[in-house]
């Protein structure tokens, strides 16, 4: 456990700053070049969806087979508990 | 971003979650816990999640509640650590 | 028109069965298992097919919501991805015809519930193995294992507890990786792999890069029961039903395994990997140190299921010890290592089932020559997989190792060649003293003689799926030219 | 749950105050577009709003509310809205959960993306609502063991 | 100095809950105790998630409002790792919820939760 603090206050100690406009995940372009999710987002969600809500559109739509996969976890959930604790009665017995 | 309010927050974040892992009464633990993910769902909305903020009071703080309350009814209520 | 969906409807056709069978199991329950068997035989079919085509025709990305990728979310269709696929999609298709009988046995009543998490972990399982973003990965990996603890849950009384020491760990190891995903989120700004692979170059002198990388092989490596963090799985797996073990064993830890190779290889790269602690060594002596303890802790059981356990752990060394290695003939030892391990686990979990159908218990100190007469096709294929699993040739397991043996001699690394030789031998310990038990005259008195015992094989829905994998080691170890050559083109150096 | 006592004043707050929590279930799922909200919210609001009377009543007052046996195909029902919109939009065309490909006549790429968004949204509501029950009655009648 | 603080403060909170999240799993013996530490530690890796998606200056919350252009990405915080944490907590509940119904199994068939006598009833 101290290593895991350790590895982390180390990690932090390199992050970038917090709330930095500048910062790689909100700049406009990465440095390869490629497309930034979270601005492109921004721009583009009420244009491509009708909708004022960002997060509803980003969940929805531009990645909603990770939705589709939460909704599945859910349902992994439910499905868990009727077959750890419920028995089926058969009628034959 | 108000850092003093979030600083008093974190406070209650980290005394909060250490009652809720050392109290020896497991009921008490779980309003600690509820507690928790109320002050959580705070700071979330302080940090302009809203979102999450209100996710995390539904689901976090309300149904797991209830569910944590279920289970210790079901189970034993002391804990021996 | 097939070809470029294809990556998708793998992934949906157990969506679509997890969903069926409780529609129909609620009306009849019996339904489940033939339902199970027909999803889990078309996404099998699917795979196959993608896998030839892949050859013929190369990589296929599939973009989800018709997103360009670092907006959306992709499935990625490669060569490594398609064999595991392929691998993980046959070997659950025959697990679950032999399910049928262990099911009326060991969970009655449970049948519905049962193999729809069956579908839903198998979904999991493909999602991991197919999607391009690092999220997406975390959320099928949550399916993946959330079925998972269940199906271990089910079986003898400490199941639950072995699950739930599980899930315990298990969940820890997602958290620690999906914080890894937020440094790497945080410093690249996309969770693309292809996106994020293209920049890690310029920035892998970020301390925030290399703790995420640890994290990740932290977390992911406590679902690949990589050394340290394997205390969960012999528990896990000799309490659980047999079916569930079955079904685990040979699939859970290699898609974990794979994992481990995209991330290192693909997204990080070695160089990237290696330049600020040699990560691949350190990942290698683990994998040695596990090789062993797996090995001689095997030696030291005397319950079947629980000595495979053990000897799984062994066996993901080798796979990660391949990993570690990071030269073409290491990873082609692996790969054919994570085929062959997949078949052999398969088949000897399915025989473990069948003795527990049988004779009640898997206890191999109870085993005596009266089986050689009772199931001879059942003992006839246990040879076949335990031979294989020393790893005598011209059977499967033989090859897989010589291949890990040149990538050590390649790189010049006697420590773990040494390994490798000593491991085989301590494999041939611990199957040979149950085949000496079924196949020598029993030096005991008062045992059973062979020429009481009347012919008492199990089921045909039961012997057929372990006799075709059985069949499958001996074709494997006879074509294992072709598909090394196959493999080595998947490498990505 | 076990057999507690039951007060009366908990059981007429409760009734009293589930409806309400209910109908904002519904709002915060079809208000999703516009303010913080949507599926997993709504249909945690509507599940929250299920489990007071549970919780405060106990399960034969539940049972008339909504039965056991009804959250399962609930549930598969759920699955199932999500499932298919992103079926027909894949059978139309496009690629699964392409929303733009969705065959509504009369409307523009964007408010199609609209109405599918709309139309999940009500999926992971309903899977939400009836799992979280679900889980309680499971829980709360214990483990039928041996 | 006081500008390392004022970035890095919410990175150094978030690591203490991790840790107290962290202790929780590994050294409490009581199956519920390790429970809430199980979800401590998922709600800490959320708050990360927030913490980073913030931005300094006049960013206002993800809806879109007609007083500020989307244009200019720095008026709107970051929509993306909220996204995200909706997926990871609604993942967290059902985490916990099989979690719930594993303590009920064995509590039923064990009658206790604490870890060293689970273990003495093995033997």
């Amino acid at each position: 456990m101290v290593l895991f603090a350790g590895i982390m206050i180390y990690a932090a100690s390199d992050l970038p700053y917090r709330g930095d406009p500048d910062n790689l995940m909100h700049a406009e372009e990465s440095i390869t070049g490629t497309t930034v999710m979270g601005n492109y987002f921004i721009k583009n969600a009420y244009r491509d969806a009708r909708t004022p809500n960002m997060v509803t559109v980003v969940l929805g739509d531009y990645r909603s087979i990770d939705t589709f996969g939460e909704q599945v976890v859910i349902y992994t959930a439910g499905l868990i508990t009727l077959l750890v604790l419920r028995r089926s009665r058969r009628r034959s017995e | 971003m108000i850092w003093e309010l979030e600083l008093v927050i974190y406070l209650f974040l980290a005394v909060s979650a250490i009652v809720a892992l050392e109290v020896r009464d497991l009921l008490v633990a779980v309003v600690m816990m509820t507690v928790f993910s109320f002050l959580m769902a705070l700071l979330f909305v302080a940090m302009g999640a809203i979102d999450v903020g209100f996710t995390e009071a539904v689901i976090g703080a309300g149904v797991t509640g209830i569910l944590f309350v279920l289970v210790v009814f079901q189970t034993s209520r002391k804990s021996n650590d | 028109m097939i070809e470029s969906h294809l990556p998708a409807y793998i992934a949906l056709t157990f969506v679509l069965f997890s969903v069926l069978i409780p529609a129909f199991g609620l009306w009849r329950s019996e339904l489940s298992q033939p339902l199970a068997v027909i999803g889990s035989g078309i996404a099998a079919a699917f795979s196959v097919y993608g896998f030839l085509s892949y050859l013929n025709d190369g990589a296929l990305r599939y973009f989800f919501g018709g997103w360009e990728p670092p907006v959306g979310i992709e499935f990625v269709y490669d060569g490594l991805s398609g064999f595991f696929v392929m691998v993980i999609n046959v070997v659950a298709f025959f697990v679950l015809i032999h399910s049928h009988h262990i099911g009326k046995r060991e969970f009655p009543g449970k049948e519905m519930p049962y193999y729809a998490l069956a579908m839903l972990m198998m979904l999991g399982f493909n999602g991991m193995i197919l999607t391009g973003d690092l999220f997406n990965l975390y959320v099928f990996l949550e399916i993946a294992s959330l079925s998972g603890y269940a199906l271990i849950a089910i079986g003898e009384k400490p199941a639950p507890y072995a699950a739930f020491r599980y899930l315990i760990i298990g969940t820890a190891g997602g958290t620690l990786y999906l914080l890894g995903v937020g440094f790497m989120y945080t410093v690249t700004g996309t969770l693309n792999i292809i996106d994020m692979a293209a920049m890690l170059p310029e920035l892998y002198a970020n301390n925030a890069v290399f703790a995420a990388l640890i994290l990740m092989i932290v977390g992911i490596g406590v679902k690949a029961a990589l050394f340290p963090m394997h205390g969960w799985l012999p528990d896990s797996y000799t309490y659980a039903a047999s079916s569930s073990s079955a079904l685990i064993a040979p699939i859970g830890t290699k898609v974990a395994a794979y994992i481990l190779f995209r991330i290192i290889l693909w997204l990080f790269g070695i160089e990237i990997t290696d330049a600020v602690a040699p990560i691949t060594t350190i990942i290698g002596i683990f994998a040695a140190i596990g090789i062993l303890y797996g090995s001689i802790m095997a030696i030291a059981q005397s319950e079947l299921k629980r000595m495979l356990a053990y000897s799984s752990i062994s066996q993901i060394g080798y796979i990660i010890m391949g990993l570690s290695l990071a030269n073409p003939w290491g990873f082609a030892g692996a790969m054919l290592h994570v085929l062959n391990h997949a078949v052999m686990k398969a088949c000897l979990f399915m025989i473990s089932g069948q003795m527990r159908l049988k004779e009640g218990h898997s206890d191999i100190t109870k085993f005596d020559d009266s089986y050689r007469k009772k199931y001879p096709w059942t003992m006839a294929a246990f040879t076949i997989a335990a031979i294989s699993m020393i790893g005598l040739p011209p059977l499967a397991g033989f090859f897989s190792k010589w291949y890990l043996v040149l990538g050590t001699i390649d790189n010049s690394n006697w420590l773990f060649l040494a390994v490798i030789l000593i491991s085989s031998l301590l494999n041939a310990v611990y199957f040979f003293r149950i085949l000496e038990k079924v196949y020598m005259r029993n030096p005991f008195k008062g045992q059973k003689e062979a020429s009481d015992a009347t012919r008492d094989e199990s089921p045909l829905s039961m012997m057929i799926p372990t006799g075709i994998l059985a069949i499958g080691l001996i074709v494997i170890g006879f074509a294992n030219a072709v598909i090394v050559s196959v493999l080595l083109g998947i490498y990505p150096l | 749950m076990r057999d507690q006592f039951q007060s009366p004043i908990v059981l007429l707050g409760a009734r009293l105050l589930s409806p309400y929590i209910m109908v904002f279930g519904w709002y915060v799922i079809f208000h999703g577009h516009y303010s913080p909200g949507g599926g997993f919210q709504g249909g945690a609001l509507l599940a929250a709003s299920l489990l007071l009377i549970r919780v405060a009543g106990g399960s034969k007052l539940a049972e008339l509310q909504i039965q056991e046996f009804a959250t399962t195909p609930l549930a598969v029902i759920g699955v199932v809205i999500y499932f298919a919109t992103g079926l027909v939009a894949m059978i139309m065309g496009g690629y699964f959960l392409d929303y733009a490909q969705l065959p509504i006549p009369g409307m523009e790429a964007d408010w199609l993306r609209y109405t599918g968004i709309l139309i999940i949204e009500v999926g992971i509501g309903l899977a939400v609502m009836a799992i979280l029950v679900m889980i309680y009655d499971n829980m709360a009648r214990g483990e039928d063991y041996g | 100095m006081g500008d390392f603080f004022m970035g890095h403060y919410a990175y150094w909170f978030t690591i203490i809950l991790l840790c107290i999240g962290l202790y929780g799993i590994l050294f409490k013996k009581n199956l519920i105790k390790k429970t809430i530490g199980l979800a401590i530690l998922q709600i800490s890796v959320v708050l990360y998630f927030v913490s980073v998606a913030s931005k300094t200056g006049d960013a206002t919350v993800t809806v879109i409002d007609a007083n500020f252009p989307v244009d200019q990405v720095a008026n709107y915080l970051n929509p993306l790792p909220h996204t995200l944490m909706l997926t990871a907590i609604v993942v967290g509940v059902a985490t916990l919820g099989v979690a719930f119904t594993l303590l009920i199994a064995i509590y039923n068939r064990f009658n206790t939760l604490d870890e060293k006598e689970l273990i003495d009833k093995f033997q």
